[in-house]
């Protein structure tokens, strides 16, 4: 680190700032002096991921939870559990809904009120994952046909922006899933009522294990893994590919920006793949530890 | 050597009648409080007191204050002044951009009625400048380059390519030689590099 | 390149359309003309792309530029405009001409302002004006002084006339040297006609039922053919219309 | 790998469009594929607020419009989605400080409507004038039960098939600027889905040309 | 809130005036403006009262609707608040000035009065889980010159008061579905009672002395004030500090102190206007708004 | 009642399960003396709390407190330019507040739209900070406080004064003293110092119980000054006040804790061999 800082200092030769004043002055030639070099500001290598760690259950308020960081940017997925009607269109289907917050206290950049584009786009993107892996199947939220079915909140809040905000709500998110616990119901055939008993609780099968990979475009040649806030607001293009543990794709996300080639697409696909082996097994592993 | 001591704020360290109060404290009652949670620092400056202050690890200067030296990017001119993003106070870098204008009269500080900004600075431009007024309700900071060691440091040319100053006045683009006109900062030995 | 661009003069392009140098001839050991670029095409590095779509059109002996019909003002250096002044603000004043901000006119570029003599502008006035900076970096600026300063046409309007938009297309045909469109209609009344690249028109004639007509009929103008116009003026000078 | 996919050009639905037929917006443009319709209109450079306002480029804003009712999330999605594919093809550093707005309206979907607001938008933008490196267009595929692709779906189509993408394609490389993608889908689903719709980018740009021509044909003589 | 400026001259009169139980209007410590309350002043209200206390001028309807009860309390009805801060009251308030003001208030008198403790909300109840009276509590405050809470809390208790819940019949048609009718007789109706609604008094620091029913311009010098509500067995319900500033503990004893005397002894007099004002019937004279 | 359009929205009505426990069920939720939390506590202790600053890698300075199963985090921005100004703030800072609730954090599920509750609690905080923070040496700019409540279990108000003072001192921002927050619930004669959620819930059954209520104080501990307090409930003015003085002791056991927290962070982030 402390040579890529003098290689700096040099590139900018005899102004007077200094090597932390170029990142502020000129961020977008301060990465690219690193990424030149073929490392990161970070000290990360190109398709090294930052360290991802996992808390399964945190929240005893919730039917499910997990906090997610991966470097910095840390995610927490509360599951709240309600009742309700199923829809009239499906009446043996539950109903699944997640919503993605950035409050202010995540990043400097948000300001309070509605969520804004970023976090809207990402609520729908999770939403898109959990329709196209069916996560969880809908069938199993459902009570009685018709007349009773669960409502999942899947509340997934960022306590720490620093990039790679969707590669972290999918792990959250299914970790969150993977923790959940429903108590049993019943309609009381009398009063027509339901009847919830939370002493018997059982989990819910989670179907699916989509895991995301994020990446980002640095004029169409470079392509990093997992960028933080910095890198993404400098990147050319960022695409994020989720992959489930058969190695289809679930999504292929990839909202603009400069273009990709194909060759690089099939590099960011082997990525991913080892990324969801990577991901998978912090999940057993951590569940595993829960259980104990 | 012993333990430096810590403190978290409000605890009070001295009295007035010990030590004069320094950075990161507060007077009360005759006393002397720390304001920051930080290292005390007591230090003699040549007063007849000792100086008691209390560090971070950081420094704290978080607010551009007037006289300060600030480090600033162009965002854009007019005849009259030219908008900046404030990025840093003095080495210390801001979280959050505070805005700031150089009006066109303290561009330099001769012949200032024969300034015109568009040969002084342009969008993008990083400049040295000094805070000489934190402005009104509807101005931003008031900030000047009068100084010949303030003004442009950075600047790149219409091609693209970081110029190198040639005088007071004119920096080149080593792509094209193309001179353009700038409020050149003189660089200061300390910072020139082997 | 040159020729690969007279091949395609007077045709439709399209941003994202590139000329290359034509390979070097080698043998002939002829050197590449050079080719100066106007609005629509950019250099990218030693290719030339198409950045708006239009007509190409070329000035003998090497210009080259795409003619494209757009509504949104962008000021460039030297034009001349129709401005409407905004504000008055210390020793300036604030000109909307369209563009994406609004210009500033000091109140020292009219002819024989100084000091102590400044011109009589009020808000609300039109003014026509030429731009002395104009470029992507700055606030434009206007005068209303040509460098010898001297008025030039310039300056504020007088009573009355008649100010309207059109496609900047038309304004250019308008103020083509031989524009035919012009020519016709001053043909059919006497009038003051003072056109603006920004698309801005004004016109002034005898009667206000002239001035509209005039106006009118310039508006139509935009999607005629010439036999479609030179018909259409003939039907007006007949009184039919 | 069925070949004879690769040998015909994609089954793409008739095209149409119109541009410059809104008098207020600087740029406008309707586009038709089959019975999906969607309005472009797009303002700037104009003023811009200072809030937004960037120093080196112009701030761009999309906003789309559902035919009933007021956007939602899934609107917000694709407004990011065409933005940035926007601003990758427009030269927004030649107009620093100024705004550019663009404003799709949906006049009714028939599938295919991201692609449909991606061009409709791109015809808008020419239509402005505003400067660009490139053209792109919009493509959306389907993965039917049987496992064909389908380029240029109807609303039928879209809810029978079992995966759903659509991409974004430059005109000078053909590469993907934008993709969107929904359900499951293999990598060589994926791949023959995107070379299937470079290939049909080409028939876009070329009716983008030939449209084009037409209006300047028109006017410019 | 509305504030003046007051300079440090002003300031330091004042200061040394409150020291000296000597208020600039020529009060004591704990004596209040001169307070006057009438009711029944909106006719479309089920329930009304204007109170002025000094140049404070506030105006409270109550309306009764029949709504859903809140799921976790089935039998019960429940009071909704709101606090138009209109910009007669000051020109502070104009646009979404006074927005910010409204919600503090509104809020804080949710604490105050909707709790089972001041109001029998269970009276509220038509038939539990389904329907339950909501009392829509609207204060509309008409000038602001100090001392809001004060003056507003005495116009919900006086609005209350007065006002008058049409009594209601539940009939089960045939389906067995239930239908709630309301009674068209306007004289059979149900009156809330007031009993244990507090009153709430603002006690001001000024100085090391605190004082009640400050004026803005006492207000103005003080650091902190201590909002308490207070029944009329000098129970108290709510205490709250507002303002900037801090308080020491002992300064916090003798204002609870002072606050509790001082709100105890408001709710007999009010009570005893009240009902003579409700005695005199259709034959009391009207002030109004002009009066 | 406009549609929240920049949220995936769900089904028009659901419920809450927990209104629809069965009995057997309830009972169990219920069992348990108080204090059921932590049987060492007595009712004058507080919880047990774990504090930790500089958790959150964008903010100028951060806080996280666990008290029980109550967890907040909190996070200051700034100072940074005053969005809009006018002259008191030429002068001296602004210090802005604002605390939520996450939709997860109760036992019923709450909205993303701040509340009513949590506008007035953001207030209630603003009011607790204020006195402390040296909002003079800070002109023309604004200080953010964010507080996100991640489990509530008992007094969140007077743990997030704490955790705010906490992140104010660690983004550097000069206080004339740390602000700690307390409270008690009062029942009948009897005090419980730092209640968990089923300590301050009233009783259902709705016996009405004379002489009850909760006090939450904010104390300035070194100046001894209290810069926020609130209370609700039915109390005699007597109650009143040993509830304050209660709250009072809480926090000044509460304040070794903070103290060493913050130490300890002023310790990691510049070991003083470096000094």
């Amino acid at each position: 680190m402390v040579k890529r800082y003098a290689a700096t200092c040099t590139h900018v030769g005899n102004q007077n700032i200094m090597a932390e004043g170029f990142k502020t002055a000129d961020p977008l030639e301060y990465h690219k002096s690193f990424l030149k070099e073929n490392c990161r500001p970070d000290g990360r290598e190109l398709d090294e991921f930052r360290t991802t760690t996992l808390n399964i259950g945190p929240i005893s308020t919730a039917e499910g939870s997990a906090l997610v960081k991966i470097g910095n940017t840390t995610v927490m997925c509360g599951i709240k559990a309600e009742l309700a009607v199923p829809p009239s269109d499906t009446p043996d289907k539950g109903y699944i809904v997640p919503n993605v917050d950035m409050p202010p206290l995540c990043a400097s950049k948000v300001r309070s009120g509605p969520p804004e584009e970023q976090a809207q786009a990402a609520s729908q993107f999770i939403a898109d994952i959990i329709e196209t892996s069916e996560i969880i199947r809908k069938e199993d939220l459902c009570i009685e046909k018709e007349k009773l079915c669960w409502v999942l909140y899947c509340d997934i809040m960022c306590l720490d922006y620093d990039g790679n905000l969707l590669d972290t709500c999918i792990v959250a998110l299914l970790a969150a899933l993977k923790n959940t616990q429903l108590p049993k119901v019943t309609i009381n055939k009398e009063t027509d009522l339901p009847e919830v008993d939370l002493l018997k609780k059982c989990s819910i099968s989670v179907n699916r294990h989509p895991v995301g990979s994020s990446f980002a475009v640095f004029d169409n040649t470079i392509t990093i893994v997992d960028p933080t806030a910095d890198e993404e607001s400098l990147a050319t293009a960022v695409m994020t590919l989720v992959i489930d543990e058969e190695g289809r794709l679930c999504s292929l996300h990839k909202p603009g920006g400069t273009a990709l080639s194909g060759e690089k697409l099939q590099d960011c696909m082997g990525r991913a793949v080892t990324r969801h082996r990577e991901i998978s097994k912090l999940v057993d592993k951590i569940l595993e530890s829960i259980k104990k | 050597m012993s333990p430096m001591k810590l403190c978290v704020p409000g605890e009070r360290l001295c009295s007035t009648e010990d030590c004069i109060p320094g950075t990161g404290t507060y007077l009360r009652h005759g006393y002397i409080f720390a304001s920051l949670a930080g290292y005390v620092l007591r230090k003699n400056e040549g007063e007849e007191l000792p100086v008691m202050s209390v560090v971070k690890e950081t420094e704290t200067q978080l607010l551009p204050d007037v006289g300060a030296i600030v480090t600033c990017k162009v965002t854009s001119i007019n005849p009259r002044f030219a908008k900046v993003h404030i990025l840093y106070v003095g080495s210390t870098p801001l979280k959050d951009r505070f805005r700031g204008t150089i009006r066109k009269e303290d561009v330099r500080a001769t012949e200032k009625d024969k300034v015109e900004t568009y040969k002084s600075f342009r969008p993008g431009d990083i400049v040295l400048a000094k805070v000489i007024s934190l402005g009104d309700v509807q101005s931003n900071y008031l900030l000047t380059t009068a100084e010949n060691e303030l003004g442009v440091v950075v600047a790149h040319s219409e091609a693209g390519a970081q110029m190198v100053p040639v005088s007071w006045c004119e920096m080149q683009c080593p792509r094209t030689h193309a001179k353009e006109f700038r409020k050149v900062a003189r660089v200061q030995p300390e910072y020139l590099q082997a | 390149m040159f020729n690969s661009f007279k091949e395609k003069i007077s045709e439709v392009l399209l941003p994202g359309d590139v000329f290359t140098f034509d390979l070097p001839d080698l043998a002939s050991n002829v050197k590449p003309e050079k080719v100066i670029c106007g609005p629509g095409l950019r250099r990218d590095g030693d290719d030339v792309r198409v950045c708006k779509c239009g007509i190409l059109r070329h000035k003998p002996p090497n210009v080259f530029w795409i003619d494209s019909q757009q509504k949104r003002y962008v000021p460039v250096k030297g034009e001349t405009v129709i401005g409407v002044v905004t504000a008055k603000s210390g020793d300036i004043f604030k000109v909307d001409v369209g563009g994406s901000e609004l210009a500033s006119l000091s109140y020292l570029a009219f002819e024989g302002a100084t000091k102590r003599n400044r011109p009589n502008v009020q808000v609300g006035d039109l003014v026509f004006a030429q731009f002395i900076i104009a470029n992507k970096d700055m606030e434009p600026e206007l005068v209303c002084i040509d460098s010898c300063g001297r008025a030039n046409g310039m300056g504020v309007f007088g009573e009355g006339g008649f100010l309207f938009r059109v496609s900047l297309g038309l304004v250019r045909r308008l103020l083509a040297p031989q524009s035919e469109i012009v020519a016709d209609l001053s043909g059919l009344f006497p009038c003051e006609l003072v056109v603006g690249l920004n698309g801005r028109v004004w016109v002034k004639a005898k009667s206000t039922q002239q001035t509209l007509i005039l106006a009118n009929l310039l508006e139509s103008c935009e999607n005629m053919t010439s036999n479609q116009r030179q018909a259409l003026f003939k039907r007006v000078a007949d009184g039919a219309l | 790998m069925d070949l004879s996919v690769h040998g015909v050009s994609p089954a793409t639905r008739e095209f149409g469009c119109e541009q410059n037929l809104l008098s207020r917006p600087d740029g406008s443009a309707s586009f038709i594929q089959g019975n999906t319709s969607v309005l472009a209109g797009v303002y700037g450079p104009a003023e811009v607020k200072v809030s937004k306002e960037i120093y080196d480029r112009a701030t761009l804003e999309v906003v789309m419009q559902p035919k009933i009712g007021l956007p939602g999330v899934r609107e917000r999605a694709r407004e990011q989605c065409v933005r940035e594919t926007c601003e990758a093809a427009l030269l927004s550093t030649l107009h620093p400080r100024s705004s550019l707005t663009l404003i799709l309206q949906e006049v009714h979907d028939d599938g295919s409507l991201l692609a449909c607001c991606l061009n409709a938008a791109c015809m808008a933008l020419m239509d402005a004038g505003l400067p660009m490196s490139c053209l792109f267009c919009g493509i959306t595929c389907v993965i039917d039960t049987d496992g064909q692709i389908i380029t240029d779906p109807t609303l039928q189509q879209e809810k029978e098939s079992r995966a759903l993408m659509t991409f974004a394609i430059d005109s000078t490389d053909k590469r993907v600027l934008m993709s969107s993608t929904k359900g499951s889908i293999s990598i060589q689903e994926l791949q023959e889905a995107i070379a299937l719709s470079q290939k049909a980018s080409h028939r876009i740009f070329e009716f983008y040309r030939g449209s084009v021509s037409r209006r300047y044909s028109k006017t410019l003589k | 809130m509305a504030t003046v400026q007051v300079s440090e001259a002003e300031k330091l009169y004042v200061l040394h005036g409150v020291r000296d139980d000597l208020r600039v209007d020529g009060r004591g410590c704990e004596d209040y403006r001169h307070v006057e309350v009438e009711t029944d002043v909106v006719s479309n209200t089920d329930g009304s009262a204007k109170v002025s206390l000094g140049h404070t001028n506030v105006l409270v309807g109550v309306k009764a609707e029949i709504g859903k009860p809140k799921p976790m309390v089935p039998d019960e009805g429940y009071l909704e608040f709101f606090v138009d801060c209109s910009a007669n009251a000051t020109p502070e308030f104009e646009g979404r000035g006074g927005e910010g003001l409204g919600i503090e208030l509104s809020n804080t008198l949710v604490k105050v009065f909707s709790n089972k403790h001041c109001l029998d909300l269970k009276s509220l109840c038509i038939s539990p889980g389904e329907n339950c009276w909501v009392l829509y509590v609207d204060v509309l405050l008409l000038q602001c010159d100090g001392n809001l809470f004060d003056a507003i809390s005495m116009a919900i208790k006086a609005a209350l008061f007065n006002t008058k819940i049409p009594k209601v019949h539940i009939c089960e048609d045939e389906d067995g579905g239930k239908e709630i009718e309301l009674s068209d007789d306007p004289y059979d109706c149900v009156r809330v009672n007031v009993e244990n609604i507090p009153c709430i008094v603002t006690l001001c620091k000024i100085g090391h002395r605190h004082v009640v029913d400050a004026t803005l311009q006492e207000k103005a010098c003080s650091v902190a004030s201590l909002l308490i509500s207070v029944t009329h067995t000098g129970m108290v319900t709510c205490v709250r500090k507002v303002g900037g500033g801090s308080l020491d503990p002992e300064s916090i004893f003798e204002m609870t102190e002072t606050g509790k005397r001082v709100g105890k002894a408001l709710h007999a007099p009010l009570m005893e206007l009240l009902q003579k004002e409700e005695s005199l019937g259709s034959k009391r004279q009207k002030v109004g708004f002009l009066g | 009642m406009p549609v929240d359009r920049r949220r995936i929205r769900g089904p028009d009505e659901s419920q809450s399960p927990y209104h629809f426990i069965s009995k057997e069920s309830q009972k169990c939720l219920a069992s348990g003396d108080r204090r059921s939390d932590d049987s060492q506590r007595g009712p004058l202790d507080i919880r047990p709390i774990f504090a930790r600053c500089g958790l959150n890698s964008q903010a100028k300075g951060s806080a996280y407190i666990e008290a029980g199963n109550t967890k907040i985090i909190c996070s200051v921005y700034g100072p940074r330019e005053t969005e809009r100004k006018d002259e008191t703030d030429m002068k001296s800072g602004r210090l802005v507040a604002d605390m939520r609730f996450a939709p997860f954090a109760c036992h019923k599920r709450g909205a993303w739209v701040q509340g009513n509750e949590e506008k007035d609690l953001s207030l209630g905080l603003l009011e607790s900070l204020r006195p402390g923070v040296c909002l003079h040496k800070y002109p023309r700019s604004q200080i953010d406080v964010c507080v996100m409540v991640l489990e509530s279990d008992g007094p969140a108000l007077s743990h997030a004064v704490t955790c705010a003072s906490l992140a104010l001192a660690d983004a550097g921002i000069e206080m004339y003293d740390m602000v700690l927050g307390c409270t008690v619930r009062h029942t009948g004669t009897t005090q419980l110092l730092d209640p968990t959620f089923s300590e301050v819930q009233d009783d259902q059954d709705g016996v009405f119980v004379e002489n009850q209520g909760s006090v939450t104080l904010s104390l300035m501990p070194n100046m001894n000054q209290v810069s926020g307090l609130q209370s609700d409930g039915v109390m005699e003015q007597e109650s009143l006040k040993a509830a304050v003085q209660a709250c009072i002791e809480g926090c000044y056991k509460l304040y070794p804790v903070i103290q060493h927290t913050l130490l300890k962070t002023v310790r990691k982030n510049a070991p003083p061999s470096e000094n």
